[in-house]
């Protein structure tokens, strides 16, 4: 029961991140900011959904495929955002300034 | 309500609309193929909810699990071709949108359909 | 005016789905003509007339190998069509070098690369050949393919990638799903049996059950292979051409 | 129980087989190509031609694929019709890869000409698959591998105006794939089956009416795009015209007609039993656009400047006599769509292959440049106006006796109007062929534009067109050979 309810949180907890993550990935100005949220996506929430499916799961063969599918993620995860955000600051991809936005009078 | 029961089948319903309209309206021919993908995926999506069972379990026969609970596997084989034929199609036309952004520098489908049409008797003409 | 007109249709379209939707059999119901028709048998059968736990590969390798065959085809087609719109790169000719972006990638990225493609290509080989007993087959295990040499080749290049599956031993490949099925096909005759027929009338019986497996996995590994060649031979097809568009603009 | 009992799926197994096998040809000797790309169609033919007799009178041929008795496997279902309609598509793509090999020479750079032979046998072996198959799915995929290989073809000269054809050709093509896809689902959701005999019954049988009404409009929104019928005939002008004169001649001759054919039997033999009414208000809707059809295509080509677009409206004149044939619901009428298609093929096929003498000679498109194309090309001239007169539907030609057939199936329908129009189409083809005829010859060409004596195309292309001219003239004159068994096998469908 206590287990459910510790997994149950854990779970809750990623799709949180989840949601926030999606919402930012909409709603930020620009490529870097945009960046920073769809990576916790992946890193804070998938793992945190990961956890709880552990902590659900118990001790079995399962966990160690879900360590090895966290670990994966979080090396991919982390090295994608590396990537795009390297090439984009490379490329000169302008920054956002919070100046133009008032200008054109709305956000995103 | 059979509708709001059969929401899985309402919902590819949309997502099929949905494709289509960006398929008609949409005039950047990238935005064109992902309309398409969309009615595709909303396709897949239906054929699968076909094969949906209340408490299925999926078709493997391993360590005794009922026949009688299993989910249709039909749907499941049959999609598995319309996501290679998608897929192929998708590749013959992204293709086709490289050569037609070489030759007319432009991705915009009402400028590559209006250019040169009165010219398309004497242009052919040449080759 | 044009826009009104397509949101119009599109709505009527979506009134006329959604009645539809209404009218249909119930989802997830055990009642419906889907759940009772063809399906039974198969659940019922397919271990012992295919010999595949999984039912979903007995029905489409088996029962719908017909399908498959043409699915394939499909596959195959894709690449000469691409081939014919793009062109297909020629023997002994370098295309692009070792990485002629103007952002070559970090070594993070690339170090992840090298240690993952590996990893994936393991786990492509492992779904192709686990196809009859669990989820997976040849078509998901030659995508996975396909994909890590997506990854591959967007960090190291074409040159580099070229070079470790060549032209040489690509082009022989590309039509082994399609040759696959249509040896065994063709065995099925010479057993006595129809078109695609695995479990040969004619073959003793104890030798049976063994030898449709074997064959079963020898169409699977086409499928995987051909489908992981095609899948690569397109993408260089298309990045060839992305870099000419990068020399001349 | 002979070793014809496997034809069937030879016949279709051994191009796609065949394509396959070409590209390792291409590698080491790639000029043997164009001939040895012949040898998989010629076996189809051979196969075909004897399999006449072995099928059943008033039945069909059943092969299980894979030994599973029908609704469980797939099976192709063969009947005289279907035997018919396979052996014109392998007559045809026979006699259009012959001609094939000078024409693409000149047109297809080198590196893209093994591709055009790999394409050109996938799209034959699928149009074989796609007549001869009884499962409707089934049906879907061969359709796919129908479309994509023709995408390609059209698009194969890489030349921007063909790869905007063929890009159009994609954007009304792949949704109307899609439509099938989603009403073959509708279908089986329903039925629980996908065999067409199985469907039938189920279909007899089962209480979802509006689910069947919507998934029989669908499909006949889906083939109808396929198959160009009026208002979704958009693509077909460009993509016809542009594509090299083979392949024009394949899709205007072939891809049309067969897609018709699916629509023939997923009305006759799928729909036969349930949803009647419905499947005949649909008809009545789809014998308006059939008859727009007939009018708009002969006005528009009347119009044309350009000669194989001219002819390609013609095609989309000619789509609306079939369909006006099968919506008549009569022996007669359906006898005549059947017969038309074979006459449209070979009449259609002929046409676009002397176009394309005309253009591998002097490069000629335009309709005004072949103001005494006699002088130069007698050979092409003479078979382009036998092909012309069948297209009208002059006595001696099969074009009348399909024709025939037609308005006198839409007047036992009861539908005197249809019978007018049709006779109008006629008077408007009169038009528009004719006029080309009067100027090939009767009148004189520019200064230079034609040589005095006689340099007509090469033998290898030559013999093509004059089979297939005088093929419309046999079966013009032949009729009996055919017609009877046609008769039998439309009332055997109604």
């Amino acid at each position: 029961m206590a287990r459910d309810i510790v997994a149950g949180i854990f779970c809750c907890t990623g799709t949180f991140f989840f949601i926030l993550g999606t919402t930012g990935l909409l709603r930020m100005p620009d490529l870097f900011t945009r960046l920073h949220p769809s990576t916790k996506c992946d890193t804070l929430g998938a793992c945190s959904v990961i956890v709880g499916m552990a902590v659900h799961n118990g001790w079995s063969w399962d966990l160690l495929k879900l360590v090895f599918i966290a670990c994966f993620l979080l090396l991919s995860s982390a090295t994608c955002g590396h990537a795009i955000g390297r090439s984009a600051l490379r490329r000169h991809i302008p920054y956002w300034k919070k100046k133009e936005v008032k200008e054109d009078g709305h956000g995103a | 309500m059979r509708l709001f029961h059969n929401y899985h089948y309402a919902a590819a319903m949309l997502l099929f609309c949905l494709g289509l309209h960006t398929v008609i309206v949409r005039r950047n021919i990238i935005k064109k193929l992902i309309g398409l993908n969309i009615m595709e995926t909303s396709v897949f999506f239906f054929y699968i909810s076909l094969g949906y069972l209340d408490g299925g379990i999926a078709p493997i026969r391993v360590g005794g699990a009922d026949p009688a609970r299993m989910v249709n596997p039909i749907p499941q084989a049959l999609i598995l071709t319309g996501i290679v034929v998608a897929v192929s199609v998708t590749a013959l036309a992204l293709s086709m949108v490289i050569l037609l952004y070489r030759q007319y520098g432009t991705l915009d489908v009402d400028r590559l359909m209006r250019e040169e049409e009165p010219e398309a008797v004497e242009s052919g003409k040449e080759d | 005016m044009k826009r009104v007109a397509a949101l119009l249709f599109i709505a009527a379209l979506a009134v006329l789905l959604l009645y539809v939707v209404s009218r249909m059999p119930p989802m997830g119901d055990p009642e419906t003509p889907t759940a009772t028709h063809v399906i039974p048998r198969y659940l019922e059968k397919a271990e012992e007339e295919t010999h595949t736990v999984n039912v979903i590969t007995g029905v489409i390798l088996n029962y719908r190998g017909y399908d498959t065959m043409g699915e394939v085809t499909v596959i195959f087609c894709a690449l000469a069509a691409v081939l014919a719109v793009l062109g297909r790169e020629r023997r002994g000719v370098i295309h692009g070098f070792v990485d002629r972006s103007e952002v070559p990638s970090s070594t993070i990225v690339r170090t992840m690369v090298r240690f993952i493609v590996p990893f994936i290509i393991l786990f492509s080989v492992y779904t192709i050949l686990h196809g009859e007993t669990s989820p997976g087959g040849g078509f998901q295990g030659g995508a996975i393919i396909g994909g890590s040499m997506i990854i591959f080749t967007t960090i190291f290049g074409l040159y580099e990638s070229s070079r470790r599956i060549p032209l040489k031993v690509r082009a022989p490949l590309e039509g082994a799903a399609v040759m696959g099925f249509f040896l065994v096909g063709t065995l099925g005759l010479v057993g006595g049996g129809n078109f695609l027929t695995y479990a040969w009338p004619r073959v003793a019986q104890d030798l049976h059950p063994s030898l449709v497996v074997w064959l079963t996995v020898l169409v699977e590994v086409g499928i995987g292979l051909g489908g992981a060649m095609v899948l690569t031979s397109i993408l260089f097809a298309m990045i060839r051409e992305e870099e000419e568009i990068a020399t001349v603009s | 129980m002979g070793a014809w009992r496997h034809f069937p799926i030879f016949m279709i197994t051994v191009p796609l087989l065949g394509a396959v096998l070409l590209p390792f040809l291409g590698y080491a000797k790639e000029r043997w190509v164009p001939y040895v790309a012949l040898l998989p169609l010629g076996a189809s033919t051979l196969l075909g031609i004897l399999l006449i007799g072995r099928i059943p009178s008033g039945g069909y041929l059943s092969y299980h694929m894979g030994g599973w008795e029908p609704p469980f496997g797939i099976e192709i279902r063969l009947d005289y019709v279907g035997l018919f309609l396979m052996l014109v598509v392998c007559g045809i793509t026979f006699l259009a890869l012959i001609y094939s090999r000078r024409y693409i020479d000149k047109e297809v750079s080198p590196g893209r000409r093994t591709a055009y032979y790999v394409l050109y046998l996938l799209m034959s072996g699928a149009m074989l698959g796609f007549v001869a198959t009884g499962d409707i799915f089934n049906l879907f995929v061969f359709m796919e591998i129908l479309a994509l290989s023709s995408y390609a073809l059209v698009a194969i000269t890489g030349n921007r105006n063909a790869v905007r054809a063929a890009f159009k050709y994609i954007l009304m093509g792949a949704p109307s794939s899609i439509i099938v896809l989603l009403a073959i689902g509708l279908l089986y959701s329903v039925t629980g089956t996908l065999n067409m005999a199985d469907l039938a019954r189920r279909i007899a049988e089962s209480g979802y009416t509006e689910v069947l009404i919507v998934s029989y409009i669908l499909l006949v929104v889906g083939f109808g795009v396929k198959a160009a019928l009026f208002p979704l005939h958009m693509w077909l002008p460009d993509a016809h015209s542009i594509a090299p004169s083979p392949i024009s001649a394949l899709l205007s001759g072939l891809l049309v007609e067969v897609c018709t054919f699916a629509l023939v039997r997923i009305t006759f033999s799928v729909f036969t039993l349930g949803a009647t009414d419905l499947v005949m208000g649909t008809a009545d809707a789809v014998g308006v656009a059939a008859a727009a059809a007939v009018l708009y295509g002969g006005i528009m080509a009347i119009l044309q400047k350009d000669l194989k677009m001219m002819i390609a409206y013609s095609t989309v004149s000619h789509i609306g006599y079939i369909f006006l044939g099968l919506t008549a619901f009569t022996a007669e009428g359906l006898t005549g769509a059947m017969y038309h298609m074979l006459d449209h093929g070979l009449a259609k096929a002929c046409l676009f292959l002397c176009a394309g003498n005309f253009i591998y000679m002097k490069g000629y498109r335009r309709i005004e440049d072949l103001k005494g194309a006699w002088s130069q090309m007698p050979w092409t001239c003479f078979a382009f106006a036998l092909a012309s007169i069948s297209v009208i539907g002059i006595p001696p030609t099969a074009g009348f006796i399909s024709k025939w057939y037609l308005i006198l199936g839409n007047v036992e329908g009861g539908k005197w109007l249809y019978a007018v129009v049709l006779l109008a189409g006629s008077i408007l083809a009169a038009v528009y062929c004719f006029r080309i005829l009067y100027y090939m010859f009767f009148q004189a060409g520019k200064e230079g534009a034609w040589e005095e004596s006689w340099h007509d195309a090469p033998p290898a292309m030559l013999a093509p067109v004059w089979v297939l001219s005088l093929a419309t003239l046999f079966f013009g004159v032949f009729s009996s050979l055919l017609i009877p068994s046609l008769l039998r096998a439309a009332a055997y469908l109604l």
